[in-house]
């Protein structure tokens, strides 16, 4: 038996879970107005269930009271019984496929902003301030306690009365529960502050409230923090009595443990943990608080492979395994564990576009998997095409071009696939190269896999040119010959002198990094910092000088804290809100014009080396050399495109030595990995 | 070396999944190695009469119904003497008692019931005052006594002659191949030993009072006490890196690999 | 545009360090900027916890292998200096060659006998070293490794030879009120309280401590001079052999070299493999890349070793790979790349061309053979 | 030369045909004293009668499958029985009527016929064939029918010499029809062959029922199987001695195939020198013509009839290879039962020595201690049913169908066919329930690899819980579960109605229950049936009906039905693991392969798991229930 424990089946209260997999609770951002899920929302966890995983735990941080805004994130909204069809719906697609769904209820006290709805005054325990969501809140008063209390018990009537299988009630994160557990945010002198019982007794009550409105045989589970790495908040020991307190209650059927605080930008990054972290950061904090329980104990963060998971199960370190970027990156996983196919799994590499998105209040979306949240249009399997097998030549093999050639040949073409390097990956393979961001590779292993699995005829070390394409007679032509690195846009910068060097030239590792070196990142994306660390960790002192409002602006929130840890231990200096204006040269030194923002004053900066990033430009040389000639003149229609529809070009026959020509990613104007992913899928699952 | 009396000590196992009464594999090796030396003893001495020849007498110690026992006839025990055990005797004294004239006991590394110390056997040759070896590969009757082939973790082994009487503990690993007939199962017997009176154990204290618990679960590691800031936490949890330890950058490809031998010998990772 | 005067910046701020160590920007400050280096490392001294009149001792006793502790002796000293109340010192006896520092394992006292080493076979002797050392001592407990290099053996024959004294073997947890092991083949979790000896099972303690020992050296007089007071023995040691590398297990392997995708040449590997008496492992991307075969493949998601040497050629070091080798004592790396995340983790890394380090190193493991055969 | 005087002729004639007669007796008694040191059955005198019967339909049915030689079989042995009964009346009565003679040479005219064309035939004889003694016998039955064609000439032709010529070939034809009889030469078949199909040790095969159930040994008797060829019923041994050698089985036996050292003819030859040797003769099998067992030489092995088989006779590692596929059963024209004789032998070497290879002891264990093949906790057996939300068979609730999973149901892959099979009988609304940790594994493994007391312990711990428990039939996904309860429970005193899954299914397509529509699958499409349960229990129908009834085309293999290839899983096979020069499943897999086949459907869940062990592009393997459910209708909604 292979994964025994991982396939054993778990019984919560009177709920049997078939395996022990979990897509624990986040934030999805699907919701639709009102907060109320839809089909989009529906479906992306349909897609789980059919791929095998036990439980799914929707809606997290679903407020169920009117005072915890949830429409700037769009987030479910537990406080009206217009949620009660909605979720039954999703509980039925959920149970026709053997899956069980919960949803995480809560009321965010101070952790929202008030700007929004009905901007209302939040509530905490001691009307302190949340800093990440500019949270100003007024001190909760009792009668607000006691309507908050009814609030949770409402809502999770209308959540069982739905026909979902449980519902999880959040004290992490710093929820109001676990800001009346913290003593960083509770003051109080009342009876729910001071002493710890005071302090937890605004949850024993909520749970009370809960479990009273739901029965005995409902299951309720709890969310909890493991160490809030705080010197005024809540550390491993307290939570543990905490834990052990609240499931000697006997009010709830499972705990759910997150470790790490989550209030300030740099605990964050910790809770959905990047790629820089290690594998199952927390566990040890998961672990400790199942000592001393005898409830089961759920724990998400960095759990992405069978092995892992299965190990960390067999130590008895957790009893649920939460696997929920993992499921983003692939919705069927566990069936892809079960028949032994865990080479096909499209893994997550913890690079957190998804949840670097959802801070900014955007949908959450997968940066390696763009069918994910777009079932209604977008397929996870892609089927065999009933209609003619065509020829499909693919020039460039990054994402963008291996996610055509995949998709292509998933369709049943015949695919050649030309890529001018030794190797598959274009510019993922420079985006690897940066400290602690090697697993970005992890996204073009599985690209490279599927490729080869899929019999792709892969020629590499071939530029290929437009006789090398026509010879192949092809019917479809995909170009995704990407983009080079934009560094000639001005000339001042001095590159054609000499003077300056891209970011490709240091990360490729063509030009060796200098002892003194200015970075220019006009694009505050993960480049620019990256090469700044590529250069620092190597023991040179760097200066990263962008136009932007601060250094790595575009990386997200759960990003840049990591970027941030690393800039400021490397010494790193931040220079926001600066233009290069031009180099050169005096004696062996550069040296660098930079001109600041708001008081247009001049500055200069002599160094040894100076680097830029500056995004990149289109290789479309190809493309103007065949666009004539193609039936289509090269053009993709876009209202049938964004409509997820057919190519119209698609059903015209061709006549002999005619193709169709299609442009995809960075090749057309630059995208990022997900983008280039997403032109290939919505475009080839029709081929 | 003559040797006339050898035994081996079997105990009932129980299966880890199913908990059926099975034989303990770990002393069914050791019988097995003993009904191996027996047969290779008087094969040698030909001219023994059939009354003259060393015999292996297979000991239990506990209930002559359980059905674990079964297993060690099929597995080739021809009879199994059974000392029954009551509240008030003790299983050294019990065993020490009928084997104070044998010559070699064997018996396998850990029981699979009660507290599977591994005690037993050090008890009794203690008590016994035999010389003993644990962790035994093979073994084999030499003039000067007993060579025996130590088991040692990291690929290693270890020879070792051993004074008899002796009792011989065999490790688990040992190449011993079983073979289970129910015919021999059938043929074979078991028969209760006559219990003679044991003085009650006096010194109830001279053992740890264990509480067992049926539900089992992880250990949990013994950790320090740390009062590391809440930042210092947050770090060891989530940083991987260490500070490294030397590192060669200059030089040819020969120096190298001399940095790397003159570690190895250093730290006597290798023998030349 | 200012363009015609501009300012040339160093953008570091002038600061002082202050006694307290804080570094401080004392603003409208117009000295000149204070050129320094960064400072990333700051000394992590612990505190001492060696009392300075112990009034009781925790005796543990260990077997060294080649000179060092292995792994499961260190979690015993851990769980003694845990255990140890303000006016309990911790006394390692430790048998065999030492040659490692034992302040950070928690050794308040320290007593070599080298001439017990584990390599031979003397339960005679050893016992009764023990049995002296605990004559004069007088421990409040007995801490040993319930392992296969001696210490499981003699162990249990101290705990024989103290028939009046409490004892458990096969330990899996402990602390201050109560021991924990599995009984009845594994079916029952048994739970007692603190005995005198106990033998401990690997992994019950954790070897990081946030405080650190004196580890002062004994007289070797303690123990008595072993080697006059052993009557005629019963045992004669016939000496060690070694299994090929190839035929143990990969988890069970004390020496592994190992492949990442910097390796070019499986080959020179297999040999150098075979020179060292090795066993092969490899990274995730060597087995993905079909080189290997998915049972070599050592990691997070792989196996977890725990070799006392592990050769990392051409592997950089993923946080997965790194934790599938976090119990293996000597790391050395080979790597093109001296950044590289397995040079943070090595304890020797060399910085080159896997391919030509691999055959030089080939030429010399040769040559060393050759002249350590005739010198032999 | 004297003219030889016609009646002194005649009187020759019939002296020498008395004289053969009298060797044929003798020859009968000494044959008959060999077989008769085996162990007791029962003799059935009337089943005598039976043999016409038995010979003209039941064997008659095997050989016909090869109508050359159906036919050249006819003519031969037609024309001679012809041949011999007219002579025995013309020339043994006396009679020397000149109209008999007539008869006589149009019966031999016919045999010489049939035996040109097995001369024939012999020119270029396929490698299964025998050579040796059986290459002779078409100049010895030629020289017989010659010289009776010459004898009973009309014309008086006969000059002395052509008279002494004519009898001296008659001389050699009956010796090697009487002589050859006693002597075990080719024509021993003919007696023993007929005597067999009498008192065969499996009488129902002959009322046209399949029976394949192995015959339980009395364990509180003693009895642990066969270790020398006296321990064998003293019918197995005369079963033994009707081998014709033609190979059959040898040309079916996938072990052999697979180049690992089983040969089913030698096999059975080798038990023929047991048979018919004492220790002092000290014979060995050097006088075998015929293929060796792979990679074993020829003229090593000796035996006599109280002698261990093994490993003196046969090699231990001959026993093991066997996958007890009855390909060698079913091909057999004198219906020798090889399987039988190959699982006594094993019997005896587990029951008293422990013996059995590879990892079959650890399976034994296994079985014994935690009743599953696999060491596993009888608990997780229906793991992968939890979320389908089905019944678990309670003690006092009677439902209709009990679904018993067996082994497979602890292989991830099946698990995928067993939650296909649960989706389509819930979608046929019927009453069903699993067993749950009731279950216990059959034995089927353990009795396969001669461990009769841990098959009858399972038994009868087995036949106590259905007795418990309430339920009309027993559907299985597994035909070495079916077999083990249909067949071989009954002699412990369990009667079920057990059916395969296939055969249920077609059940509920054919009545309406099952709504199916036209399956969207468009490979190339091939059905491997599996031998537990075409051979076993004659199903090879309804898995063909069911892909039919999802619209998919099946494309035969070069053996299928009845006649189907082996995929090597049963018989414990794959634990003892004897090796070969190839392994059995890439074999089958390459009969897929050579007809293109991208699919191949199954209904084993062994089939399936050794069909996927094959390594390198094969083509896909899915259970039917799978295909099945893939098709179901969804549009109708099953009700709950």
């Amino acid at each position: 038996m292979r994964y025994p424990h991982l396939f054993s089946p778990l019984t919560l209260n009177k709920l049997t879970l078939r395996n022990r997999i979990v897509s624990t609770a986040h934030a999805e951002v699907y919701a639709e107005p009102g907060g109320l899920p839809g089909e989009r929302y529906i479906r992306y966890y349909e897609e789980k269930a059919k791929g095998g995983l036990g439980l799914a735990i929707c809606g997290g941080s679903s407020p169920v009271s009117i005072n915890s805004p949830q429409s700037w994130w769009k987030s479910v909204n537990l406080s009206t019984d217009k949620i009660i069809e909605p979720l039954s719906n999703l509980a039925e697609a959920m149970h026709k496929h053997g899956a069980k769904i919960m949803i995480q209820a809560t009321h965010m006290g101070r952790r929202s902003a008030y700007y929004g709805e009905h901007w209302p005054h939040l509530v905490t325990p001691s009307g302190v301030r949340e800093p990440v969501h500019r949270g100003n809140a007024k001190t909760i008063e009792h009668e607000e306690i006691r309507r908050i209390i009814k609030d949770f018990a409402l809502a999770a009537k209308r959540v069982q009365d739905a026909g979902m299988d449980g519902i999880e009630i959040s004290a992490a994160h710093q929820h109001l529960i676990d800001q009346f557990w913290s003593p960083r945010s509770n003051f109080r002198t009342d009876d729910f502050g001071g002493s710890l019982i005071n302090r937890m007794r605004f949850g024993v009550e909520v749970l009370s409230a809960v479990r009273e409105a739901v029965g005995a045989d409902f299951c309720v589970g709890m969310r909890m923090c493991g160490d809030e790495f705080h010197e005024d908040g809540l550390d491993h020991e307290t939570l543990k009595e905490i834990a052990q307190y609240m499931s000697e209650t006997g009010l709830i059927d499972f705990i759910s443990v997150v470790g790490s605080g989550a209030d300030t930008h740099n605990t964050i990054a910790n809770c959905m943990p990047p790629m820089a972290l290690p594998p199952e950061p927390f566990v040890h904090l998961a672990a400790g608080i199942k000592s001393v329980i005898k409830i089961p104990l759920m724990h998400a963060q960095s759990i992405r492979d069978a092995t892992q998971a299965e190990r960390i199960l067999e130590n008895g370190w957790v009893d649920l395994v939460g696997m929920t970027r993992s499921h983003l990156a692939d919705p069927h996983i566990v069936t892809k564990i079960r028949d032994g196919r865990e080479d096909e799994i499209k893994q997550c590499v913890g690079a957190n576009y998804c949840i670097d998105r959802q801070y900014l209040g955007q949908d959450v979306l997968c940066i390696q998997n763009a069918a994910t949240s777009r079932e209604a249009t977008m397929p996870h399997i892609i089927a065999k095409s009933s209609g003619p097998k065509r020829k499909v030549v693919v020039i460039g093999a990054g994402p963008a071009g291996l996610e055509a050639a995949r998709v292509a040949a998933e369709r049943g073409h015949d695919v050649v696939l030309f890529e001018r390097n030794s190797s598959v990956g274009g510019q993922v393979n420079l985006a690897s190269k940066v400290p602690q961001r090697e697993q970005m590779a992890g996204i073009i292993r599985w690209f490279d896999m599927e490729t080869k699995r899929l019999g792709i005829d892969r020629r590499f070390g071939i530029d290929a040119d437009e006789a090398m394409i026509l010879a192949e007679k092809p019917d479809i032509v995909v170009l995704a010959t990407g983009g080079s690195s934009h560094i000639h846009q001005v000339p001042a910068w001095g590159v054609a002198e000499g003077l300056a060097v891209s970011s490709w030239d240091i990360l490729s590792e063509m030009v060796a990094p200098g002892k003194n070196v200015l970075i220019y990142d006009s694009m505050s994306t993960h480049a620019g910092f990256g090469t700044a660390d590529f250069i620092a960790s190597r023991g040179n002192n760097v200066e990263l000088v962008t136009p932007d409002v601060k250094v790595a602006d575009d990386v997200g929130g759960t990003t840049f804290p990591i970027f941030y840890r690393r800039l400021y231990s490397l010494g790193i200096i931040p220079t926001p809100n600066y233009w290069l204006d031009r180099v050169y040269a005096e004696g062996d030194k550069k040296i660098a014009v930079i001109r600041n923002e708001y008081t247009d004053e001049i500055e200069e900066r002599a160094v040894d080396q100076v680097v830029i990033e500056n995004g990149t430009t289109p290789n479309d040389t190809l493309y103007w050399a065949l666009k004539e000639q193609s039936a289509n003149h090269g053009q993709t229609d876009i209202d049938t495109l964004f409509a997820s529809q057919p190519q119209a070009a698609l059903s015209i026959p061709l006549k002999a030595g005619e193709f169709l020509l299609y442009r995809v990613g960075d090749c057309i104007s630059m995208h990022n990995i997900h983008g280039a992913i997403y032109d290939s899928l919505r475009l080839c699952k029709d081929f | 070396m003559s040797i006339k009396k050898i035994a081996a000590l079997v105990s009932a196992g129980r299966h880890p999944v199913s908990g059926e009464a099975r034989h303990c594999r770990n002393d069914s090796l050791a019988m097995s190695i003993g009904l191996t030396l027996t047969k290779k003893i008087n094969a040698i001495s030909t001219n023994a009469s059939i009354t003259n020849q060393t015999s292996l007498r297979v000991m239990h110690a506990g209930n002559p119904d359980n059905a674990a026992l079964k297993d060690y006839l099929a597995l080739g025990a021809k009879h199994i003497d059974v000392i029954a055990l009551t509240a008030e005797c003790n299983i050294i004294d019990s065993l020490a008692n009928e084997l104070t004239n044998t010559d070699l006991i064997l018996t396998g590394s850990r029981a699979e019931n009660g507290q599977d110390s591994g005690l037993v056997p050090y008890l009794l040759a203690e008590k016994l005052g035999f010389s003993l070896v644990a962790n035994v590969l093979e073994v084999k009757l030499i003039p000067e006594g007993l060579e025996v082939l130590q088991f040692l973790p990291k690929g290693k082994r270890r020879s070792i002659i051993v004074q008899l009487p002796a009792v011989v503990i065999v490790h688990p690993l040992a190449p011993v191949e079983l073979r289970h007939a129910y015919a021999q199962q059938v043929m074979g017997k078991v028969s209760q030993q006559q219990s003679l009176p044991f003085k009650p154990v006096t010194d109830q204290d001279n053992s740890l009072q264990w509480q067992k618990q049926s539900t089992l679960r992880k250990p949990i590691k013994l950790k320090a006490r740390e009062n590391k800031s809440g930042h210092a936490r947050m770090l060891s949890a989530t940083v991987s890196e260490n500070k490294g330890g030397a590192v060669v950058i200059d030089g040819d490809s020969v120096e190298k690999a001399q940095v790397i031998l003159r570690y190895l010998r250093e730290h006597r990772l290798i023998n030349f | 545009m200012i363009e015609n005067n501009p300012r040339r910046i160093n953008p570091r701020r002038a600061y002082e360090i202050l006694a307290s160590g804080v570094k401080r920007i004392v603003l409208g400050a117009t000295t000149d900027f204070v050129a320094h280096e960064v400072a990333l490392q700051h000394s992590t001294n612990k505190p001492l916890r060696t009392p300075k009149q112990a009034k009781t001792h925790i005796l543990v006793v260990a077997h060294s292998d080649r000179g060092t502790l292995d792994d499961h002796a260190k979690q015993c000293l851990a769980a003694a200096a845990i255990l140890a109340e303000a006016n309990t010192a911790v006394v390692a006896l430790i048998l065999g060659e030492l040659h490692e520092e034992l302040s950070n394992a928690g050794a308040d006292e320290v007593l070599v006998i080298a001439e017990l080493d584990y390599a031979k076979f003397q339960p005679e002797s050893e016992l009764s070293c023990v049995k002296a050392m605990v004559d004069v001592l007088q421990p409040s407990h007995i801490f040993m490794p319930d392992n296969l290099i001696g210490d499981g053996d003699l162990g249990r024959r101290l705990i024989t030879s103290h028939p009046e004294k409490l004892a458990a073997t096969h330990v899996i947890e402990l602390n201050v009120d109560h021991i924990a092991n599995y009984q009845s083949g594994g079916s029952a979790l048994a739970l007692a309280n603190l005995p005198f000896i106990v033998l401990l099972a690997p992994e019950t303690a954790d070897t990081n401590l946030p405080f650190s020992a004196s580890a002062l050296t004994l007289d070797q007089a303690l123990a008595h001079p072993v080697k006059d007071k052993v009557q005629p023995s019963n045992y004669i040691g016939l000496g060690m052999q070694t299994i090929a590398a190839a035929k143990i297990a990969l988890e069970e392997a004390d020496f592994i070299v190992s492949a990442g995708n910097g390796v070019s040449n499986v080959q020179t590997l297999q040999t150098l493999a075979a020179a060292l008496d090795a066993a092969v492992g490899a990274s995730r991307v060597a087995v993905d890349d079909g080189k290997f075969a998915r049972d070599k493949q050592i990691g997070a998601t792989g196996k977890t070793v725990s070799a006392s040497t592990y050769f990392a050629i051409g592997i950089s070091g993923a946080v997965q790979h790194l934790q599938g080798i976090k119990d293996c004592r000597h790391v050395i790396a080979i790597n093109r790349d001296h950044s590289a995340a397995i040079v943070k983790r090595a304890n020797l890394s060399l910085i080159g061309d896997a391919e030509e380090i691999m055959q030089a190193l080939i030429a010399v493991i040769t040559e060393a053979k050759l002249a350590t055969q005739e010198a032999a | 030369m004297q003219m030889l005087n016609y009646t002194d002729f005649n009187y020759s004639v019939t002296a020498l045909f008395w004289l053969a007669s009298a060797a044929l007796t003798i020859g009968i008694w000494r044959r008959t004293q060999l077989w008769r040191a085996g162990e007791p059955a029962a003799l059935l005198w009337l089943n005598l009668l039976a043999i016409p019967k038995r010979y003209f339909v039941d064997l008659h049915h095997v050989v016909s499958r090869e109508p050359y030689i159906a036919r050249t079989h006819v003519a031969t042995a037609g024309g001679a029985v012809a041949t011999l009964a007219l002579v025995a009346v013309n020339y043994g009565l006396m009679m020397y009527s000149a109209a008999l003679n007539w008869a006589i040479l149009s019966a031999t005219t016919i045999m010489l016929g049939g035996v040109f064309f097995i001369w024939l035939r012999r020119r270029n004889a396929p490698a299964r064939l025998s050579r040796g003694a059986w290459s002779r016998l078409p100049y010895t039955l030629a020289a017989f029918a010659i010289g009776l064609i010459i004898i009973s000439l009309p014309v008086p032709i006969i000059s002395g010499s052509v008279a002494l010529l004519a009898l001296l070939l008659l001389l050699a034809g009956s010796a090697e029809l009487a002589l050859g009889i006693g002597l075990g030469g080719p024509m021993k078949h003919a007696i023993a062959g007929l005597l067999h199909l009498a008192f065969h040790p499996r009488q129902e095969r002959f009322s046209g029922k399949l029976s394949t159930a192995l015959i339980p040994l009395m364990l509180e008797n003693g009895q642990y199987g066969v270790s020398k060829p006296s321990d064998f019923k003293w019918n197995q041994l005369l079963g033994f001695d009707a081998c014709v050698q033609c190979g059959k089985c040898e040309a079916a036996c996938p072990a052999f195939a697979a180049g690992q050292p089983l040969n089913p003819k030698k096999l059975i030859q080798d038990l023929v020198i047991g048979l018919s040797n004492d220790e002092k003769s000290g014979a060995t099998d050097a006088s075998f013509a015929g293929s060796p067992y792979p990679g074993v030489a020829i003229g090593e092995h000796s035996g006599s009839i109280h002698a261990p088989i093994v490993p003196l006779l046969i090699p231990d590692e001959t026993l093991w290879s066997c996958t007890t596929c009855r390909a060698c059963v079913q091909e057999c024209p004198m219906l020798i039962e090889h399987v039988d004789a190959i699982v006594d032998m094993r019997r005896n070497l587990t029951l008293t020595q422990g013996s059995a290879p590879g990892k079959a002891p650890q399976t034994l264990e296994n079985l014994r201690q935690t009743a599953t093949v696999g060491g596993y906790d009888r608990n997780a057996r229906y793991h992968w049913a939890v979320d389908l939300d089905v019944k678990t068979i309670q003690k006092n609730t009677p439902v209709d169908i009990l679904l018993v999973a067996g082994e497979g149901a602890f292989d991830m892959r099946y698990q995928r066919s067993l939650r296909a099979l649960v989706k389509l009988l819930k979608a046929a609304n019927l009453d069903f329930a699993i067993m749950g940790a009731l279950e216990r594994d059959t034995g089927d493994t353990a009795r396969r690899l001669g461990d009769e007391a841990t098959f009858q312990m399972l038994a009868k711990q087995n036949i106590e819980t259905f007795a418990s428990l309430t339920f009309k039939r027993i559907v299985t996904a597994d035909p070495h579960v079916m077999h083990s309860l249909k067949n071989e429970y009954p002699a412990f005193g369990g009667h079920y109605q057990v059916l395969h899954h296939t055969t249920l299914l077609a059940e509920l397509v054919n009545s309406g229950q099952l709504n199916l529509v036209k399956s969207a699958e468009t490979r190339k499409l091939t059905y491997h049936d599996p031998c537990y349960l075409g051979r076993y229990n004659g199903e090879t129908e309804a898995p063909r009906t069911l892909l039919k009834s999802i619209g998919l085309q099946i494309n035969e293999m070069e053996r299928s039905g009845l006649r189907g290839r082996c995929c090597g899983g049963g018989g414990g096979a794959p634990l003892t693991d004897i090796p070969g020069k190839q392994r059995i499943p890439d074999i089958r897999i390459q009969d897929a392969r050579s007809i293109d086949a991208e699919l191949v459907a199954v209904a084993c869940p062994q089939c399936t798991s050794m069909l996927e062990g094959v390594v390198g592009k094969r083509p896909d393997v899915l259970d039917i229930a799978e295909l099945l459910a893939s098709a179901l209708d969804q549009n109708v909604e099953p009700a709950r």
